[in-house]
């Protein structure tokens, strides 16, 4: 098991790594549909069923798919030039990842890991039903909000999707 | 109005004088006339536009080559055809192979479009004002007007073909 | 994606480069893409090409081009005698190549002036009304193809070859037909012939209404064909248009009751039209008519005259076989009328049928000698081809292509 | 787990991965037989008796046909297309209940191949996954027809598996588990969820021919617009892939059809018929298994009535256009789906509450 | 625009109805059709086992008659080949000899007779033409598909019907 | 390929003595049969031959019987490529350009008088005969062929399936041909 995590471990930080410095939009995004298999796979080892196929089926399912196709069409009459980055930008990048890797040390510095109660670990904790009951009592205010805004966004989506009449659309 | 050869010729002929409508016979029952280049534009708009007409409907147009007729070798036929009145009428254009230009007919008919590149690939007739006279049918590098008379028929490059035989 | 903008999916083919860059630089819009569809797209059955220019799945502009198969029909015609023009006639368009046949008889005889039998005319007219049925089953049926519906079409296919039967049993061929002869037919109507054309009537029928049954009242269909590659009545005429595409948009314009030939002014038929001109209504404009078809073949089926099959013309007709065994003078007529001797009077006569796209013209001029000095066809697909364009901007690509068969462009009248 | 039951476990998986291939394999050949057949046709007879080889003939042919990248393909993302396409489309049939358990050496074996507890999610979640092959490798091929086609097949599968779910919801609500074992143990005898999910069935129906993209809803590879669609470029066996993810899934969704609304291996009169053959046989484990078996050939006659349903409909109609298929998943089947979850809720409470 | 004529007829096109609308009517209708033909018999004619009946004057492949007595009919009068539209036949004519009776009718006859099989187009003009009844297109053969391209000339030795079976068409 | 026409040799050993050889030719002899039923034709219909390849494929003829009912309008999924029609020169480039992009083992078949030689059609802008721009293994006559005949030559191509080896086309002669039709 422990080896499994490591694997996957280390096989989401690369496909995360490579999700930044692949050059081809496209090939960002399926590295990106590796990482949320690996998550998965972790969420799977601590037997969180459900939301690892949740996960899979809401990241990967749906919305990388879209990410996707958004790229294709915007990729679609294009050449694939190269674009250079210019000098500003990468010292901005530079400063700004220094910045983040200062600031985690930071945080990290004083943290300790906490240690696996082994005798109250309740396997149980990831299923759907516990899950459910979680959402729907302790945290029905966060839950509720959550979808209020949800469906905000959605209208909101719907309002700016929606054109003229007369004018035809797909 | 019942329209008939005489009266519509006599219509034309008061519009555009005997000048430039001539020749007008009757082959097939479909009255044939001769204009000229300058008139042709101006007629088939006169006959489009006219209440009492209305010959609003180009049936086809295409060349024709007589080699031996000298400073009329090209000719370009015109058939219009009235569906309100159910007429037709033929129109010629008679014009030298040396300066092979006419006046298109896209901005009245939108169907000239196509006639005329026809027109233009097979017999080289330029049509002046013509959105985008290229070859229609055959490529685009070949170099001259095929269907001209002194152009063959066969292909060159036919290798079975027994020419010992009498016949053609 | 594509290396460069401008350069066509096909490389090495470098005709095709010319006409294609000429509208599509204009507008340089990074949103657009270009899509060549054809020259040998599923959708395109013959042979045109239309490089397309779109906006996601919308047509903003196309340019066509068509030529790839042009045979130089009107050049050839040039250089054989009047009777042999009848093959290359089968050939233009060959969904109802005995229109064409007959359209061309018709002309030559109305330069000869060679009065033809009221039997001939019946035949002639039941042979013409069959095209026109495999002409449009094919196109109708073919639409359902592009629109995903395979099964009607092998339906009407079957059907169709019960046509082409009858077909065999009149001329002895099925597709290139060569039927008839200028004078008339070739042959009497054999009893075998008379009595697939009965059973026809009989079967077709059926099989016509389960067609429609499964697409005119189907909503996918429906909504599929509905307003798409919509014309307008005004348009439609400007741009030439004649046959079942015109009579979509509403005009009843057919030649058949305009200017009767071959005794159309005997049988009683209707001229459906439609109002909007769109693919729907090119859709039931060819359903209906192949009903009227069907109305004028049972009434010359039934009507069929005695008398001869040929014209009395025996300087235009080939004798019978039997009598050039016996007779010299037969034996002369016919080496005459085969080497093309024949003496064509001068003139020139244009002569309109209504083929199964609209009205067949066939211009011909003569001048005495043993071939046409010009024989220009009015095919009206080529005519009518060139409103595609406008038809499908602002549709999509798979409107495209249902109006695309439902203006049943068939290849070889195209391109003659 | 013990070793024993491991073993079974992979004989199993084994079995049915072998089934899976096999059905996805004479589907092609049923699929030309049944064509053929309502098209008064009478399909490929040459290969073998009745054409029976014809799939292997093509197989054949496309495993020994040269292996073709077009210069201009992206080489990684176009060999590795088919390969996500039909990877994803075998991993489904892991969780379906092909039938109740059998008894061997006093062992009950049930004939799953996982029992997870979210088996309705997993299957879902892998389907959603499917249309990554088609994107891949239509993008890769670097063809504008074939990014077309993938455009197509993305925006489709997105569209309906929202309704899809929706109405999978319905189901969930009523029996209250994802595991597809339990809800088909739900269904016993003739109590299938079709009766109480009408309306869920028909929009699952829906969205399934569209996920599958069958006619009328195969837009991504329709031949008359897009030659090939998304398998435009693709040829020798990453075709014969694609081909075969595709009956695959529809195997697939055929089974969760059969599982979710007819009530998988059940039938009726079933425990009847365990009780009178325990009697017959006087022996209650061998009664078991026989109708155990029996529920695994009715399971099997119901997916082979959708898979023929499938082909049926797929040789009778003509397809949508790209905005009507939107509109018939967006504005007609999700409000409907919606619809029918607020129904199921109803009746639900209704009966809670009064009876 | 008004009709031009009293005979025209407007196509039908009636609302959807809100069954219609729902699609389902149509699509059982078109299933119901198409399960009825998945019973029916079927049409298929299976071809090189079985052939579909043809006309007797189907214009098939060509063939050189013979006379009663076993004599070649063609006189190489050159007819056939002049109305030949695809200019498919080639013929070189020769004088008969004497004691050749028996092989030619006339005094003339074919030396060769060469019919390019990929030409023809099978309109049939040259049987028309033939003032002897020699060349005849048989309806129970059909010109068949082969691999070369000089395989499709065919001379004398193909086009002349065998010897045994002399009876006449 | 050497190896290829080594095993062809081995082939005409007694059976069952040379074990690899024998291996060799029968499995060369199964995927020669396996293609022999799956050709899958890319009608390249241009004119009235398309209609009767349209009559074949219709219930009465049923070209499915074959295995050959998919058309491949693509040419990477194609094994035959069947010209149907007159082939103009302007439309020459582009059946060389099909050609070119279908995949080994690929076949053509001439169907009709225009496709294989022109036909009737002996003028200026049409192309005698296909072979002048890919080569053809198959010619139907006809105009158009009935479609008994279409089934004939797509018979013919049959034949030439099962019986060619499976590596005929890496052979020098195979190159030598495609050089000279100056096809890569």
């Amino acid at each position: 098991m422990e080896n499994l995590f490591y694997f996957l471990s280390s096989l989401t930080l690369l496909c995360a790594l490579m999700v930044v410095i692949s050059k081809n939009p496209v090939h960002s995004i399926i590295f990106l549909i590796i990482t949320f298999f690996t998550i998965s796979g972790h969420y799977i080892l601590l037997n969180a069923q459900f939301l690892a196929a949740v996960n899979i089926i809401v990241y990967a399912g749906a919305i990388m798919v879209l990410f996707l196709f958004v790229i294709m069409f915007l990729n679609m009459g294009k050449d694939e030039r190269d674009q250079k980055t210019s000098v500003i930008t990468k010292i901005t990048g530079a400063i700004a990842g220094g910045l983040l890797f200062v600031v985690m040390i930071a945080a990290l510095k004083d943290a300790t890991l906490q240690p696996v109660d082994v005798d109250n670990f309740n396997s149980q904790i990831g299923m759907v039903e516990n899950l459910g009951q979680l959402l729907f009592t302790k945290y029905i205010l966060p839950f509720e909000l959550a979808s209020v805004l949800f469906l905000v966004a959605m209208v909101g989506a719907v309002m700016l999707g929606k054109k003229e009449t007369g004018e035809r659309h797909f | 109005m019942e329209l008939t050869n005489e009266n519509v010729l006599g219509k034309i002929i008061a519009q555009f004088g005997e000048d430039n409508i001539t020749n007008a016979v009757n082959p097939d029952g479909i009255m044939t006339f001769d204009t000229n280049r300058q008139t042709i534009h101006e007629l088939i708009k006169y006959l489009r536009d006219d209440e009492e007409l209305q010959i609003s409907f180009l049936t086809t147009m295409c060349g024709i080559h007589y080699p031996e007729q000298k400073d009329k070798e090209l000719c370009m036929m015109y058939q219009l055809h009235s569906l309100r009145h159910n007429y037709r009428l033929r129109i010629k254009v008679y014009f030298p192979i040396s300066d092979p230009v006419m006046p298109t007919l896209t901005d009245i008919y939108a169907t000239a479009n196509w006639m005329e590149r026809e027109a233009y690939d097979f017999y080289g007739i330029i049509f002046t004002g013509h959105p985008n006279l290229i070859r229609i049918l055959n490529v685009e590098d070949m170099e001259y007007h095929p269907m001209l008379k002194q152009y063959p028929l066969e292909d060159q490059t036919r290798e079975d073909k027994v020419n010992t035989f009498f016949g053609r | 994606m594509a290396t460069e903008k401008k350069t066509v999916e096909l490389d090495g083919l470098d005709t095709f480069r010319e006409n294609y860059d000429l509208k599509l630089q204009d507008e340089h819009n990074d949103n657009l893409t270009t899509l060549n569809l054809g020259p040998t797209h599923p959708a395109t059955h013959g042979i045109f090409q239309n490089i397309l220019q779109m906006n996601g799945e919308i047509i903003m502009d196309a340019v066509p081009t068509i030529g790839y198969i042009h045979r130089a029909f009107e050049k050839i015609a040039e250089r054989r005698p009047f009777y042999q023009i009848t093959p290359l006639t089968d050939r233009m368009n060959y969904c109802s190549s005995p229109i064409n046949n007959m359209g061309y008889h018709m002309t030559v005889e109305k330069l000869l002036g060679i009065e033809i039998p009221k039997r001939a005319q019946y035949i002639r007219v039941i042979m013409m009304e069959l095209a026109r049925i495999s002409d449009h089953l094919i196109c109708n049926s073919i639409l359902g193809v592009d629109s995903g519906a395979f099964t009607g079409f092998l339906y009407v296919m079957q059907e169709r070859e019960h046509i082409y039967d009858i077909y065999e049993e009149v001329c002895g061929a099925r597709l290139t037909t060569n039927m008839g002869r200028i004078g008339g037919m070739e042959r009497d109507l054999s009893p075998k012939a008379l009595h697939l054309i009965g059973e026809f009537l009989q079967r077709f029928p059926k099989v016509w209404a389960e067609f429609e049954k499964m697409l005119t009242r189907n909503r996918i269909f429906v909504d599929r064909t509905t307003d798409v590659g919509a014309i307008s009545a005004e348009r439609a005429l400007s741009y030439g248009f004649t046959g079942p595409n015109l009579r979509a948009t509403g005009v009843d314009y057919d030649v058949r009751v305009m200017n009767p030939y071959s005794s159309y002014e005997d049988f009683d038929f209707e001229i459906p039209v439609g109002s909007k001109g769109d693919t729907y209504d090119r859709f039931l404009v060819r359903n209906a008519e192949v009903w009227e078809s069907l109305k004028i073949i049972e009434q010359a089926y039934k009507n069929l005259p005695e008398g001869s099959y040929h014209a009395d013309a025996p300087h235009y007709y080939l004798p019978p076989k039997q009598e050039v065994y016996r007779s010299m003078e037969a034996l002369i007529y016919h080496f005459k009328i085969v080497m093309g001797e024949i003496n064509a009077p001068v003139g020139e006569v244009y002569h309109a049928v209504e083929g199964g796209n609209g009205e067949l013209g066939f211009y011909l001029i003569s001048d005495g000698g043993r071939t046409p000095y010009r024989l220009h066809f009015r095919r009206p697909c080529f005519i009518y081809y060139q409103a595609y364009t406008e038809m499908i901007k602002g549709g999509q690509l798979a409107d495209a292509i249902l109006t695309l068969s439902s203006l049943n462009v068939i290849a070889g009248e195209l391109d003659a | 787990m013990e070793s024993v039951d491991l073993i079974y476990k992979a004989i199993y998986i084994l079995v049915i991965f072998g089934i899976t291939l096999l059905i996805a394999t004479y589907s092609t050949y049923f699929e030309r037989k049944i064509a053929a057949f309502i098209q008064d046709r009478v399909g490929p007879n040459r290969a073998g008796p009745a054409g029976l080889l014809q799939p292997l003939a093509d197989a054949g042919k496309l495993f020994f046909k040269e292996d073709f990248i077009p210069a201009k393909a992206n080489k990684a993302l176009f060999v590795i297309g088919p390969g996500i396409a039909m990877l994803v489309a075998t991993m489904s049939s892991a969780v379906i209940p092909f039938g109740e358990n059998l008894i061997v050496d006093g062992r009950e074996i049930w004939l799953q191949a996982i029992n997870v507890n979210i088996g309705v999610l997993y299957v879902f979640g892998v389907v959603s996954l499917g249309v990554y092959g088609l994107m891949i490798g239509g993008w890769a091929s670097n063809n504008k027809f074939s990014l077309l086609g993938a455009i197509r097949a993305a925006s489709q599968n997105i569209s309906y598996e929202l309704a899809m779910g929706l109405s999978l919801i319905a189901v969930l609500m009523m029996t209250g588990s994802l595991s597809l074992r339990e809800i088909a143990e739900q269904q016993h005898g003739f109590n299938w969820n079709i009766w109480y999910q009408p309306l869920g069935f028909i929009i699952f129906l829906i969205c399934a021919f569209a996920e599958t993209n069958r006619t009328p809803f195969d837009l991504p590879e329709s031949e008359a617009e897009l030659i090939g669609g998304y398998h435009t470029e693709y040829g020798s066996m990453k075709l014969g892939m694609y081909l075969f993810a595709e009956y695959i899934n529809i195997f697939v969704a055929s089974a969760v059809m059969a599982t979710l609304y007819f009530g998988a291996y059940n039938f009726p009169f079933m425990l009847e018929l365990e009780a009178w053959l325990a009697d017959m046989l006087d022996s209650v484990v061998a009664a078991n298994n026989i109708v155990t078996m029996i529920g695994v050939g009715v399971m099997f006659a119901k997916i082979f009535f959708f898979i023929f349903f499938f082909m049926w409909v797929r040789w009778t109609l003509p397809r949508f256009r790209y905005d009507q298929l939107m509109k018939l998943g967006w504005q007609i089947l999700i409000p409907l789906a919606i619809l029918n979850v607020v129904l199921t809720g109803g009746a639900i409470l209704l009966k809670e509450h009064l009876f | 625009m008004e009709p031009l004529s009293n005979r025209s007829k407007k196509v039908q096109k009636r609302e959807m109805t809100f069954a219609e609308r729902a699609y389902l009517p149509a699509i059982a209708q078109g299933l119901g059709i198409t399960l009825k033909h998945f019973f029916k018999k079927k049409a298929t004619v299976q071809y090189p086992e079985q052939t579909r009946e043809r006309s007797d004057i189907w214009r098939g492949l060509h063939v050189l008659k013979r006379d009663e007595n076993g004599a070649e009919r063609c006189t190489a009068c050159g007819l056939c080949a002049v109305a030949c539209p695809a200019e498919a036949i080639t013929m070189i004519a020769g004088e008969r000899k004497a004691g050749e009776e028996h092989l030619y009718r006339e005094e003339k006859y074919a030396v060769t007779y060469e019919v390019n099989m990929l030409r023809c187009i099978f309109c049939g003009l040259c049987e028309e033409a033939c003032p002897k009844a020699a060349i005849f297109l048989q309806d129970d053969k059909l010109a068949p598909a082969r691999y070369e391209r000089d395989e499709f000339i065919y001379g004398k030795d193909r086009l002349v019907e065998p010897l045994k079976t002399t009876e006449t068409k | 390929m050497s190896e290829s026409t080594k095993d062809i040799q081995l082939a005409e050993a007694p059976d069952g003595i040379s074990g690899a050889g024998f291996f060799a030719t029968s499995f060369e002899k199964v995927i020669g049969l396996a293609r022999k039923h799956s050709l899958w034709p890319l009608p390249f219909a241009t004119s009235c031959c398309g209609i009767e390849y349209m009559a074949t494929m219709g219930a009465n003829y049923d070209i499915s019987r074959f295995g050959s009912e998919r058309p491949s309008f693509s040419p990477r999924q194609a094994d035959i490529l069947m010209v149907m029609g007159t082939i103009a020169k302007k439309m020459g480039p582009v059946v060389k350009q099909v050609y070119e992009q279908m995949a080994e083992p690929r076949w053509v078949i001439a169907v009709g008088a225009c496709a294989s030689s022109g036909g009737i059609f002996d003028t200026y802008s049409v192309l005698q005969g296909i072979d002048r721009v890919v080569p053809v293994d198959v010619y139907v006559p006809g105009c158009p062929p009935r479609p008994e005949q279409i089934l004939d030559g797509l018979m013919r191509v049959q034949d030439l399936a099962a019986n060619e080896s499976l590596r005929r086309r890496d052979s020098p002669e195979y190159q030598a041909l495609l050089a000279s039709y100056n096809i890569k």
